[in-house]
């Protein structure tokens, strides 16, 4: 399926959509970029560290509502985008759902579970716990012991880039794993951007690696360097440049649309995108030695 | 020994020292980013050699990565990594217990060591909006001890945060035991200009030392209440030539300590 | 460190051991009849489908409670051990804690998470549930939902049988994994039987692979073999004759005995035992032809 | 239809082709042991090629395995699976209600479809301790229809369980609701010599169909309640000669079916 195809179907207007699973690896950019050249509206955002991708559709107008750990640039600082949002209400006013990462992991695991909360430990005095709407102080009924109760996350769909996956749905991902394996069960459904699709054979020749079974499966998309400027394990490294690029472009409104307009509106898609950022600065950051995982035998 | 004392240093630098000072040799240490990370690669290679470092993406580390890293998810932190597991699987050792040692930065922290990383000002209408938690709040909840790190300017040590992302000692003495916190608290905030501890009762802050070139006094005029004098404050013993050497190792261009 | 040793420092009388959790595989038989031959009292086991290996230790009177999901042999039905235990009280009385199979994976989840319990939608209106010491039902406080609080379980101690792990005390095991990871998370330490002890490198080569870190470990133990009658996925299969003959030898207390001397014993450890089995009825285990997981790139 | 019926067959192989046709296409299936393993090869081969098989051992496969087992454990049943995960986030999955259909076996089953596999008699001095619920307790609570199978004796069919190990119908109607239990309940028992199902208002069992050979009267006479007959209750279709061709070539030892 293209990523035109999969945003236009799965992604509608007032979903709640899971990204940026992973932290700071694997974050869909791709996807993300699309969403907001099909002008998306109203959507909510969920994910755990969200790096630059949360700050750009947030200044594309494109979101309703935040419920994420930590909001901005991660080698940079404060994302311009998410303080004129919260602080002015540009270009609209967002409702935020202050988390940890901690207990939107927890809160991704309840939806996966089937159950309306996990209790938590973490997060007894903090102000993040104070009104919130998902977090509610409740002794254990067991012994007594101090806890906060973590509502289920139940995204509409978690879009996770990986590093290969067949036609049938299943994916192989691996490194830094974050919340992906959470919201993939959370979700209703799942959108895979890939840097690779493989023949279902190289999946189901090592069913441990595979996130979640086929059938919570949406749409899979081949998108090589899909997750740019973030990095994917054994595929390219992270562009540090780009975040510190986008820094400085994102500092005002005016500055903040020039961005889009050069590096998402008028890019028609990822091909596009990679060839505009130039083959030298894209080889540059390619993965330079291979560091093959030790074989693993699945023999009977 | 051997090693011999160079002024050569900068601010960030001697915090890199300070900060690895905190690590005992066999702890786990929940590492996150920037000044910590060579914080604890330097520990690793000098007092604490059997010390592990976690990261909230999912990682323990028994060595330090290769190269410097910009983020705790760049590729080389993940390579010769002990285990890549879920954030949650992680965090849940975290609330068992398992981390001695958890290093956090913030924007303003307070008398009783409370961490504000999300609202300067009215949190419907803030004045600055901050990134957020992510997963300070959880290393401050959980950790057996806490560090913080961050630099020091009056603004950022008011007496009272507006909002604690990070539950220090609350309002002191033994706040955290009545709110549930299972353990922990703040031991150590070390600062661009001075290392503080906190009082053994109250739970309060206290300057432990200050840095060459700083004072007791200087220390003082930049914290926003009537900064307490340990009874045993001195000035922060300068760097190694040992010590740097391995910082700029690991930072040949002083990204994070230049 | 050897079986005997690891089970002598790690596993004192009136532990509470976690065994057998990957369900029908990759069950620490070595490490039980060292159990067994150390004469161990009062342990309380814990795990889900236990197979035969509780049985036995019923049977040597190692045991004092169980909590488990199934105690039988999976292949022939009921285990003698287990029903003489329970209806007769011999060698002596036991207290049983029932449990599903979802119910002892939640709890060691929420030991896992260090959390009191964690909720659950299974076995509403099961017989299980009904004055269960560690199971109460509990409406829950967000939206009135019914469930179940699972109490947390801790054991002293998960004995998890590998393919390889290293001398620091990481391992890689691979497929069907049951209730490994929830087990050696919330057990205080770990002991690893390994068909192979590796270098470090090969365990760091694929760290998504590592079931735990290694400061959760409290012995490695080379035990090539170590789970058979059980399979090892890529080394041995399933002897399901084995099971069967069990079943037929443990049918009265006397040709238990018996055949706890002969196969336990009078066995001095698992190279003695593999030598009893013999050679061709260990050969015609073996794995038939390999299957290799495709190659992973953690490459930078 | 090419299919040729055929008298040869043994009662085992009529419950796995009476189970098989449990199965719809594009099912997901808890799969379990036994004769639903026989029965979730045949439906994939004939009439439910999109069906996809869970176990309890962390399992997903959408091909069943190319070797018997006698465990869901064994190795042929991993090699090839699409999903090797841990048994609490494939539980997870179901207790969402990701399961269509679930099958469990059992020692004894009552009016209401409730299964005993734990205690006979009193469960602080049991007749016959059975082994427990595996996951069976966990697949009938949450799938969304369950299939019983097990073996046709009087015995076996008490008016009510002595212990309720998965929940059926509970006393029938809505108890499923009452107690909580999201959704699901028994919808047929396959039995060595019938096929029942479960009236829609009452939850209580009746007799679907009865097996080549038997009769309403045996299936009466060998229950331990005055069994409802469906209005439309009738003779069990005999397998097919593919149906049987494909059983045995699953299981030529007929370690299962014979």
């Amino acid at each position: 399926m293209t990523m035109a195809e999969a945003v236009e179907r799965f992604v509608p207007d007032g979903s709640s959509v899971a990204m940026g699973l992973a932290l700071e690896p694997l974050i869909p950019f791709a996807a993300g970029h699309e969403i907001i050249r099909q002008r998306r509206r109203n959507l909510t955002l969920i994910g755990p560290i969200s790096d630059i991708l949360f700050d750009q559709l947030l200044g594309a107008g494109c979101v309703a509502k935040i419920a994420a750990a930590w909001v901005g640039n991660v080698s940079e600082g404060l994302g311009y985008n998410y303080r004129r949002a919260t602080e002015q209400g540009l270009p609209h006013p967002i409702t935020v759902e202050d988390h940890s990462n901690y207990s939107i992991a927890l809160a991704l695991l309840a939806g996966g579970l089937g159950v309306p909360y996990v209790p938590m430990r973490s997060l007894l005095g903090s102000d993040i716990a104070r009104d919130h709407p998902a977090i509610r102080p409740h002794d254990s009924p067991l012994d007594g012991t101090p806890t906060l109760l973590v509502s289920a996350l139940r995204p509409d769909v978690a879009i996770i880039h990986v590093q290969r996956a067949d036609a049938a749905g299943r994916a192989h991902v691996w490194g830094g794993l974050g919340v992906c394996e959470e919201a993939a069960l959370a979700s209703h459904g799942v959108i895979y951007t890939a840097e690779e699709i493989v023949p279902a054979a190289v999946i189901l020749s090592d069913p441990n690696r595979v996130l979640a079974p086929g059938k919570k499966t949406l749409a899979v998309v081949h998108a090589p360097g899909g997750a740019h400027p973030s990095p994917v394990q054994g595929y390219y490294n992270r562009d540090h440049a780009y975040f510190a690029e986008y820094h400085e472009r994102s500092r005002t409104p005016d500055d903040f649309a020039t961005w889009l307009r050069e590096q998402v509106l008028d890019v028609p898609d990822r091909a596009a995108y990679l060839e505009r950022l130039g083959a030298e600065r894209w080889q540059a950051l390619a993965r330079r030695a291979p560091l093959l995982a030790a074989p693993v035998d699945y023999g009977v | 020994m051997a090693q011999h004392a160079t002024p050569d240093y900068t601010p960030q630098e001697l915090m890199v020292v300070c900060a690895a000072r905190e690590i005992h040799d066999g702890e786990v240490v929940f590492v996150g980013m920037r000044l910590p990370l060579l914080a604890f690669a330097l520990a690793k290679r000098t007092h604490a050699p059997n010390a592990v470092g976690l990261f909230e993406n999912g990682l323990v580390r028994d060595t330090p990565s290769s190269e410097l890293l910009l983020t705790m998810g760049d590729a080389p932190n993940i390579a010769g990594a002990e285990w890549a597991t879920r954030t949650g699987a992680l965090m849940g050792l975290l609330a068992q217990g398992f981390a001695n040692l958890g290093f956090v930065g913030g924007a303003e922290v307070d008398r009783f060591g409370n961490l504000n990383t999300s609202y300067i000002g009215d949190r419907a209408h803030p004045k600055v909006k901050l990134p957020g938690s992510g997963g300070g709040a959880d290393i401050a909840s959980l950790s057996g001890r806490l560090a913080i790190i961050l630099a020091h300017e009056k603004k950022r040590f008011p007496e009272h945060v507006s909002y604690v992302t990070s539950p220090g000692y609350g309002d002191g003495g033994d706040w955290r035991a009545r709110v549930g916190l299972p353990r922990g608290g703040p031991a150590a905030v070390i600062k661009t200009r001075a290392v503080l501890g906190f009082t053994a009762d109250t739970h309060e802050m206290e300057l432990r030392t200050w840095h060459p070139g700083s004072s007791a006094e200087d220390a003082r005029a930049n914290t926003g209440w009537d900064l307490r004098i340990a009874p045993d404050a001195h000035e922060t013993p300068l760097p190694t030539a040992d010590e740097l050497r391995i910082i700029r190792e690991c930072d040949p261009q002083g990204f994070w300590t230049r």
